[in-house]
């Protein structure tokens, strides 16, 4: 379990980070919380010939509201977004989606960039990302550009993020007052992929639905967003039948794999029952 | 661990059209970049070697292939082969049958496999390899078909394949054990060729 | 005197003896940083050592080329099996009376198996260096499944050993054949059945699992050349045995091997065996002349040593309408991987599975166990058991409740019907076992009203009422520890008794040196306290020493909750030695007869005049004076091999609820109550720690547990993403009980009882989560119950649907 | 391979200076060439949590940390929990709980433990399973653990700030 060797730079400021990604190209890999790369080059899956430490460049820190949004900063860490009182308030969705993942140690390390451009589908943050309709701005050495989270995850471990850009910062629109929430997800343990996972975002009027985000985490080879379900609230009562129309429509668009947390029968299943629970729950939040 | 895949990808020409490009070289290699041919022992035995790349992890297989059999009449062939990875600590075996068939809209290419690992890569690889297996082999037919009807136009082509796979082959795709068979069949037919001409 | 009594309860905490919840001793060196394990070890010169491992489960070697890793920055050398042989040291001998490869010789039998050792100036340059070792394999066709093991066409693993007709268990009936064992009578048992009015079949699984403690194993072998002594600090449970062992193996004579176990980050049962990373570890150590570290990743832990269970059993129990059994019939096919590296004692190849009548007064009894290779790694030791103990458990607890189920009787009641009686004890069961005492009644009425069982089954009654589902689970367990006497258990010969040193300084502090080895057990604690107890002296001034093959004197070890029950007896008799002579001496020293003194707490006193009398202390001084009776030696020491007549017999009753989601198949467990049943208790505090942890790792195997492998021999879980460890999150909570029952043939009473909740706990579980599926005709489900599982058996029965 | 470099920083008060691969895990760094072996190896994979120590005031797996990452950090391990003499009141809890068996998760334990305490003082036992979910424990089914962490609270609480 020791890496093979490789370079190390640790760039004080994103200009300097650009200019090392500029120089090695291919060759390099962005080192940010370092929970999903460092274990993969220790297996030696992953030994890439330099490593571009985002640890020290401080502007790529911090939550603040802006306007109608709230920007975080790529290398805010896991237990930054739990502890964040701006969150709590505006966008309780990520801190619950925040305290589901891994373990206290690894939220300390963690991060929402990190988790993010990895692309793994069993990540987190995908899922909740397209359910908040949020938007990711990518810095190259030719400038910068905002990519909407739909149409962000391309395939497994692949992104619209090309091999020269950074990640820098997570644009969230505030969602607007009294939508409900909820992350509900499935593991096997602490510090585990989820089995399956939903995100939601509900907002109701006169007993109708009039806004609905719905996506899925580790169903298949990227975060799903369901939006077919999203239309279909669109104007509904939320009952029961619609509830368990919404999770047949989830269900529709899986296509997980099997490993040891269960076959796709179950994964499937399971997408299904975290939709359903994740629309009630947020049902329940929303005023 | 392995994965199973057959998967049948529509063609907009008839068999006999597809069976010839799948005979030219440089089609086939156009569609499924990647795998290397490092030594010729004979005509059905190749030493060979093919990257697997997902994301950040990235593993390179030493192996040896054979052409198990290459059917004209059935427009199909088999191929076999195993390679062990640079580390040494995963293993794969492929075996891959792919034929092109007659269909009312033209023809179809099916394209059999088994895909066994061994090793970490088994242990770690369970969440990926399906997936890369799939990608690959949409991609390659996707990129495959639009050749094919590229040539064989003007029979506008259902997008319907390529239209997963363009969306999610990433550009210099990963290959999988897949690709290795590929590029075999290419260095194969190449080697085919060869003796033809003289 | 009212305040006599005072004094005395003074002098009594003074001793902190036996009974006290005395803070632990080892804990001061733990809580600061400052254990000393093995990895912790440091040796001038000292060179890294690690393994190059088969990617396949069977596999022909065809080449090994080690240039390109010799070429590596800080790589030293790189031995392969042919190294090994000139040394006679390419294959090993196992404690299950095969033998296996130190290094792959020309073949690999499965995934993982060690096929070169690669030593380098530190671990980083040997990770590289392993890296550059090229094997090419030519992939043979793998055994998976047992059951498959012995087909006709089955492949052959150990071709090494094809044409040998028995591999120390008795004959052979097929190359993948390692032993076929029974026990009872099998003529007597199928007539019962034949006639009985009721018989009751069940397939029950013991899953491959591992017991996976949290430091990995390793050493430091250092090879003085210069004087020809082999000192080797390795993670152990009997370093006594790994010194037999290795004399055996290297030929240096045992006197000149030191084994040295310091602290160990766990065992339960990983650390009995000897591995072959030992092995060539110490031969690169006498090679290189340096001392040579080798530490296991959790990735070789995981796959390659010693795994657990893995037995595919069938229960079958014979019984009248109103529940009474007449008679027992199991049959297990153990997978035992490639080696047969299975820790057993030479007469008992299963272990003490004949323990499988439990707590049941059975008349009749048939057992069989059928021991096959497969391509998995070697091992087959008891994780946190006595070997082959969990197994036996699991399958009557399980079978109790599926013959209640078929006579719709309740399973508390049943158990009742069939438990021995307290007035049975000494009880000799349908396989001979003796079971030393007992009282199972007592015990299962007493947990039953602690968690009102009643109601308990009243609410169930209306959870099913509204297609809810919870399960109450009931486990009234007999354990077997303390192997052994040694006329019935032995391993390579040597019998499994155990021993104690004790010295008395003339200041009245005392030094004590066993065979067993503390795994954070609190040996030092306990112990301490035995002696202090026998001797009168504080056991604050009483220091255990263990491990060190050049200090202490031969023992087995500690595994099989062996340590009180064999070692802590020779303690207590090793003290009573001593406390004969005191007495001689006090008497001498007090101008009176033996038999005018009486022993009260610290003292003898002369009877009837209480003020005259000789302090433990001022006889540990005298002792060394020269005042002493004609012909007695000065000192106050002794030694005792202590050969248990039996082994003990803990139990307990323990129920566990639980609620089910029938959506997801999560099983959330409500409620654990555990009363253990250990005799004598030493100390309630390590008691009370033992069994939180040993029913945290039976929940642990009962809910997630599981080595899977595909149809390669691939290990697909060898990660501890994978591998269940429950964390503080997932950990029930436990509320635990107990009665004291000692035992009559031990000389302080005590049992021993680490494993009693890890053997007792599993079928707890399994049974609380059968339970809650039992009104609808479910009989069982095989572990480990994950949310996957369990779902899958709420889908078959369409209980998912709102 | 890659060349050597200078990495200094704070490790339990005292500046240290270490050359290291790019590659060194800081684990390797703290117990082999600071003779720091407190903090233990147990999974690799960053999930048992033996190797957790406090870096800059966050509780950090060093496993899964390169050494060349801490320059200029301050790093705390459980040999810096003792202060003059005194144990700190999670060390003295946790032998008063037994809440240690045989000792190799400890380390972690505790450091983790401190970090926890020092963000919230007065934690609940179902906070204390959620925030040490981190660190894995195969002997103490973890009971005693919640109870020493409690323990400890409270003693600190009445302790003069």
């Amino acid at each position: 379990m020791i890496p093979r060797p490789f370079e190390y730079h640790a760039p004080a400021s994103l200009p300097d980070a650009l200019s090392l990604l500029h120089r090695y190209g291919e060759e390099a890999k962005l080192l940010a919380g370092g929970h999903s790369l460092l274990p993969m080059m220790k297996l030696r899956f992953a030994s890439p010939g330099h490593l571009i430490d985002l640890g020290k460049i401080g502007e790529l820190k911090g939550i603040r509201q802006v306007g109608g949004e709230i920007h975080i900063g790529a290398m805010t860490t896991e237990n930054e977004l739990v502890w964040s009182k701006l969150l709590a308030e505006k966008v309780p969705l990520l801190v619950e989606g925040a305290r589901l993942i891994s373990d206290p140690q690894v939220r300390y390390k963690g991060t929402l960039g990190g988790d993010i451009a990895h692309g793994d589908p069993g990540n987190d943050h995908p899922a909740l990302m397209l359910a908040l309709d949020a938007s990711f701005v990518l810095r190259s050495a030719s400038g910068e550009r905002v990519v909407p989270a739909d149409g962000f995850f391309q395939g497994l471990y692949s992104t619209r993020m090309e091999a020269n850009e950074v990640l820098t910062r997570i644009q969230i629109p505030v969602p607007s007052a009294g939508t409900g929430w909820c992350y509900a997800k499935l593991k096997r343990k602490t510090g585990d992929f989820a089995t399956a996972a939903a995100a939601c975002l509900l907002r109701t009027k006169g007993g109708r639905v009039e806004f609905a985000r719905l996506a899925l985490t580790n169903v298949a080879a990227t975060p799903v967003k369901v939006r077919a379900a999203e239309q279909y609230l669109q104007g509904r009562p939320l009952d029961d039948g619609a509830i368990a129309e919404v999770a047949r429509l989830a269900m529709s668009v899986c296509e997980p794999t099997e490993d040891q947390r269960g076959d796709v029968t179950y994964k499937t299943a399971m997408a299904g029952e975290m939709t359903q629970r994740a629309l009630r729950t947020a049902a329940s939040r929303a005023q | 661990m392995k994965v199973q895949l057959e998967r049948s990808f529509p063609m907009p020409a008839p068999p006999e059209v597809v069976w010839k490009m799948l005979q030219d070289v440089e089609l086939v290699a156009g569609c499924m970049p990647g795998a290397r041919i490092t030594e010729r022992i004979d005509e059905r035995h190749f030493k060979g070697t093919v990257s697997v790349r997902v994301g950040p992890a990235t593993m390179t297989f030493r192996g040896d292939i054979e052409v198990q059999g290459l059917d004209a009449a059935t427009k199909s062939l088999h191929l076999l082969g195993k390679g062990t990875d640079s580390t040494g600590t995963s293993g794969a075996s492929m075996d891959l049958t792919a034929s092109v068939q007659g269909t009312d809209a033209g023809s179809q290419l099916v394209g059999k496999s088994e895909v066994s690992m061994s090793g970490k890569a088994a242990a770690f690889g369970s969440r990926v390899m399906n997936t890369v297996a799939d990608q690959v082999l949409k991609q390659f037919a996707d990129n495959f078909a639009l050749k094919v009807q590229a040539l064989a136009s003007p029979a506008p082509a259902s997008a319907a394949p390529g239209e997963v796979a363009s969306k999610t082959a990433p550009a210099g795709a990963p290959l999988n054990g897949l690709a290795l068979l590929w590029a075999i069949l290419k260095d194969w037919l190449r080697a085919l060729f060869g003796k033809s001409a003289a | 005197m009212p305040d006599t009594n005072v004094v005395a309860r003074e002098r009594q905490d003074k001793l902190q003896g036996m009974g006290c919840s005395r803070k632990r001793k080892e804990d001061a060196r733990f809580i600061r940083g400052k254990g000393s394990y093995v990895d912790d070890i440091h040796l001038p010169g000292m060179l890294f050592g690690a393994i190059v491992r088969s990617p396949y489960a069977h596999a022909r070697i065809k080449s090994i080329n080690k240039a390109k890793a010799l070429a590596v920055p800080g790589v030293v050398a790189v031995l392969v099996a042919d190294d090994l042989k000139p040394v006679n040291l390419a294959w090993m001998p196992t404690l299950g009376g095969d033998v296996q490869a130190v290094l792959a010789d020309k073949k690999v039998c499965f995934q993982y198996q060690e096929v070169a050792f690669v030593v380098a100036n530190d671990r980083y340059a040997a990770a590289d260096g392993v890296e550059a070792v090229e094997v090419e394999y030519e992939e043979l066709p793998a055994i998976v499944d047992p059951r498959r093991a012995m087909d006709k066409n089955a492949p052959i693993i150990r071709e090494d050993i094809a044409d040998k007709k028995e591999v120390g268990h008795g004959p052979r009936t097929h190359p993948n054949h390692i032993f076929t064992w029974e026990a009872g009578d099998k003529a007597g048992t199928d007539a019962v059945f034949a006639s009985a009015p009721v018989t009751v079949r069940q397939e029950i699984l013991n899953p491959r699992v591992h017991p996976c403690p949290l430091e990995t194993c390793g050493c430091v072998a250092s090879f003085d050349k210069a004087t020809g002594q082999l000192t080797v600090f390795m993670t152990s449970q009997a370093p006594h045995l790994v010194r037999t062992v290795s004399s055996l193996l290297s030929g240096i004579a045992e006197s000149k091997i030191r084994i040295v176990g310091g602290d160990i980050g766990g065992g339960f049962g990983n650390k009995v065996a000897v591995y072959p990373g030992y092995v060539v570890a110490i031969v690169a150590s006498i090679v290189t002349g340096v001392p040579i570290k080798w530490i296991e990743s959790r990735i070789e832990n995981l796959s390659t040593t010693a795994f657990a269970r893995d037995y595919h059993g069938v229960g079958e129990l014979a019984a009248d309408k109103d529940g009474r059994i007449r008679a027992l019939r199991f049959t297990a096919l153990g997978d035992y991987g490639a080696f047969n590296a299975h820790v057993s004692a030479t007469k008992f190849p299963a272990g003490l599975f004949s323990i499988c009548t439990g707590s049941y007064d059975i008349p009749k009894a048939y057992c069989r166990v059928d021991a096959v290779y497969t391509n998995k790694a070697p091992g087959g030791v008891a994780y946190r058991c006595s070997l082959r103990v969990t197994e036996a458990v699991y399958l009557i607890e399980r079978m109790m409740d599926v013959l209640a189920q078929k006579l719709g009787i309740d399973k508390a009641e049943i158990r009742r019907r069939n438990f021995v009686k307290a007035e049975q004890f000494p009880y000799t069961t349908a396989f001979g076992w003796t079971l030393d005492s007992g009282n199972y009644h007592r015990a299962l009425d007493k947990v039953l009203q602690a968690v009102d069982y009643e109601a308990l089954r009243k609410e169930q009654a209306q959870k099913r009422a509204q297609g809810e589902l919870m399960g109450i689970g009931i486990s009234t367990f007999t354990e077997i520890v303390g192997a052994g006497p040694t006329k019935a258990c032995d391993i390579l010969g040597i019998g499994l008794f155990d021993s104690c040193e004790i010295r008395v300084h003339p200041t009245g502090s005392v030094m004590a040196r066993l065979g067993t080895m503390s795994q954070g057990q609190g040996h030092a604690t306990t112990y301490a306290q035995i002696i202090a107890t026998e001797l009168g002296l504080p056991s604050e001034d009483i220091q255990i020493e263990e491990g060190d093959t050049d200090k202490a004197p031969y023992g087995a070890g500690t595994w099989g909750s062996r340590s009180t029950p064999v070692a802590g007896a020779a303690a207590a008799r090793a003290a009573r030695k001593i406390m004969e002579k005191a007495k001689k001496l006090a008497a001498h020293l007090l101008e009176v007869g033996e038999g005018d003194l009486e022993w009260d707490i610290d003292r003898f006193r002369v009877k009837g005049n209480p003020s005259e009398g000789k302090t433990m202390k001022e006889i540990c001084m005298a002792a060394h004076q020269s005042n002493l009776p004609a012909g007695m030696e000065q000192g106050l020491n002794a030694v005792e091999y202590y050969d248990p007549p039996n082994l003990t017999f803990p139990f307990g009753a323990y129920v566990c609820v639980v609620d089910i989601d029938r959506f997801t198949g999560e099983t959330k467990v409500r409620r654990f109550y555990a009363l253990d049943d250990c005799g004598t208790r030493i100390n309630p505090m390590i008691i009370e720690g033992q069994i939180h942890g040993g029913l945290t790792e039976a929940f642990a195997v009962a809910m997630g547990q599981a080595i899977p492998f595909d149809e390669n021999g691939n290990h697909l879980g060898n990660s501890l993403l994978d591998y269940f460890l429950p964390t503080s999150a997932e950990a029930p909570h436990w509320e635990t009980d107990f009665t004291v029952t000692p035992s009559p043939h031990h000389p302080i009473g005590a049992k021993g009882v680490a494993e009693s909740p890890h053997v007792g706990g599993i079928p707890c579980f399994s049974n609380a989560v059968v339970d809650a599926f039992a009104h609808l005709d479910v009989a069982h489900m095989d572990m480990p119950h994950t949310s996957y599982r369990v779902w899958q058996q709420c889908n078959a029965l369409g209980l998912n649907k709102r | 391979m890659a060349i050597p470099r200078n990495v200094s920083f704070t490790l339990n008060g005292k500046s240290v200076q270490v050359m290291v691969e790019p590659r060194e895990l800081l684990i390797h760094t703290l117990r082999e060439k600071l003779q720091h072996t407190g903090p233990h190896i147990g999974c690799e994979t960053s999930h048992c949590g033996a190797c957790t120590v406090d870096i800059d005031a966050m509780s950090v797996k060093s496993c899964t940390v390169l050494t060349v990452q801490c320059e200029g950090a301050d790093v705390l391990t459980i040999e810096g929990l003792e202060r003059n003499g005194q144990l700190h009141a999670l060390q003295e809890a946790f032998t008063q709980d037994h809440a240690l068996q045989c000792g190799y998760c400890t380390p972690g334990m505790i450091t983790r433990a401190y970090r926890l305490l020092q963000e919230n003082p007065q934690p609940t036992e179902q906070e204390i399973r959620y925030w040490m979910a981190g660190n894995l424990c195969r002997c103490t089914g973890y009971q005693n653990i919640v109870k020493a962490v409690q323990t400890a609270a409270a003693k600190l609480a009445a302790q003069p700030a």
